[in-house]
């Protein structure tokens, strides 16, 4: 099976980076202008999430994604080792946000779950965070 | 890419390119001085030059919002791209900042 | 230290997707054109390798790319578990190919070693070869 | 992109975009064909729109040199881009096929 696995550090700029590449790894489905750009603002906010929640803005820790073909569905994974939810029903309600301080709005998840077909987290509070994301193309 | 100015009683505030996490940690701050400084009668957000914008961004408008809220300034969104569009329309914002 | 991984498939398709990956994570020492599509060149060089020699097209073969950037160096490896080469001293001669049926030129590594500021081959037969680039810019 | 014609006695051959090794194994047979096919005087290689070229490239090239030399017909190439002609140029190919 198709697969690729991309590891970056919790640097702010690898939000664009991280995805690009699996934009443009999903260009391989012959997706719409649309589909690529939910994806796109789906990745971002996971890979966002892991940075300013995850990991807290170190930089040294490291954000996994893989994404994968099967059929026509793209499926995209990020993945922390960093502090964990708690409660994962509750962080993924509306506005619902750990650090309203930081101007965080609560709708990352929202928009991961509108955006894609499918949404999966996962989570271990010290342990970290895996957000699997599918999204079915055409 | 980020530009403001005073035109006809407007604050035109335009951000280009793409608005996310690592931009909008370096913008809040440049923007709360421009709409605290006052001069103006309306917040303007002209996002057709802006290629993606992610939650981030919302929140980022949110307290925009605010601060021009204290001012006691009505803030508007003028032609945001489709994908920027989209965001928009989920995160309900238009209810408070219309599209104009 | 600022570094990606990314794996990929033996696939012909990831030799476009891997060159441009590592020529945009290039793109933060802020490097010429030049330099760019000389980065571009050496890493599809050491791609096409692994898929053509270390794999023989296997696409269910991983490559492992590694890029870093140290200073205003930026270090690329590439990394497979293929068949590996006997003589890497031979196997780095101008026009020298095992697969002149192929129509292979025997100038990758000519290439490689042109294109970059350092380049670095180690292998074991039947473990796998990986290749070490730098490029200082600037 | 691959496209070729022949126009006063020159088989002009235009490759464009990147080519690399996924793209050389697909075109060869095409190009073989054409070569041989004759009805021109001349190949020329016009790669004024090609991108990106790597050895395979080369490979690629000398192969098809070696089909229009059992046909007795010179080769050269037309506009290399900037990238495109470092390749050529360390691979030592203009000695056989000029650049022109
Ligand atoms: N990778 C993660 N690691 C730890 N906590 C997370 C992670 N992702 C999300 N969270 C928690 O879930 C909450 C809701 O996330 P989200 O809907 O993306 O909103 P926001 O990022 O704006 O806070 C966050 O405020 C945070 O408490
Ligand atoms: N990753 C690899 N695994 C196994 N053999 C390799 C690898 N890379 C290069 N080689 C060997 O080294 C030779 C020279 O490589 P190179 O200079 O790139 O030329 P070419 O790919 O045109 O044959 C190859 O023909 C092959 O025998």
């Amino acid at each position: 099976m198709d697969k690729i696995v991309l590891i970056v550090k919790a640097l702010p700029e690898n939000e664009c980076f991280a995805r690009s590449v699996i934009a443009a790894y999903a260009t391989r489905l012959n997706p719409s202008m649309e589909e690529v750009s939910d994806i796109k603002t789906a990745v971002s906010e996971a890979v966002t999430n892991a940075i300013v929640h995850a990991y807290n803005n170190d930089a040294e820790k490291d954000i996994r994604l893989t994404a994968s073909i099967e059929g026509n569905t793209l499926w995209v994974s990020v993945e922390d080792t960093g502090v964990g939810i708690p409660n994962i029903v509750e962080a993924m309600k509306d506005f619902y946000t750990t650090k309203p301080s930081e101007e965080r709005s609560g709708l990352g998840f929202t928009i991961m779950g509108t955006f894609m077909s499918t949404l999966q987290v996962q989570s271990v509070v010290g342990e970290g965070t895996t957000v699997v994301m599918s999204k079915v193309i055409g | 890419m980020i530009h403001y100015e005073v035109s006809k009683g407007v604050l035109n505030i335009k951000i280009g390119g793409e608005l996310d996490h690592s931009v909008a940690t370096t913008i809040k701050e440049r923007l709360d001085k421009v709409i605290r400084g006052g001069g103006y009668e309306m917040v303007v957000f002209d996002f057709s030059d802006l290629q993606f914008m992610d939650s981030t961004g919302v929140g980022l408008l949110l307290g925009r919002y605010k601060t021009a809220k204290s001012m006691a300034k009505p803030v508007a969104i003028f032609r945001p791209s489709a994908p920027v569009d989209k965001v928009l329309k989920v995160s309900g914002i238009y209810s408070i900042m219309p599209k104009i």
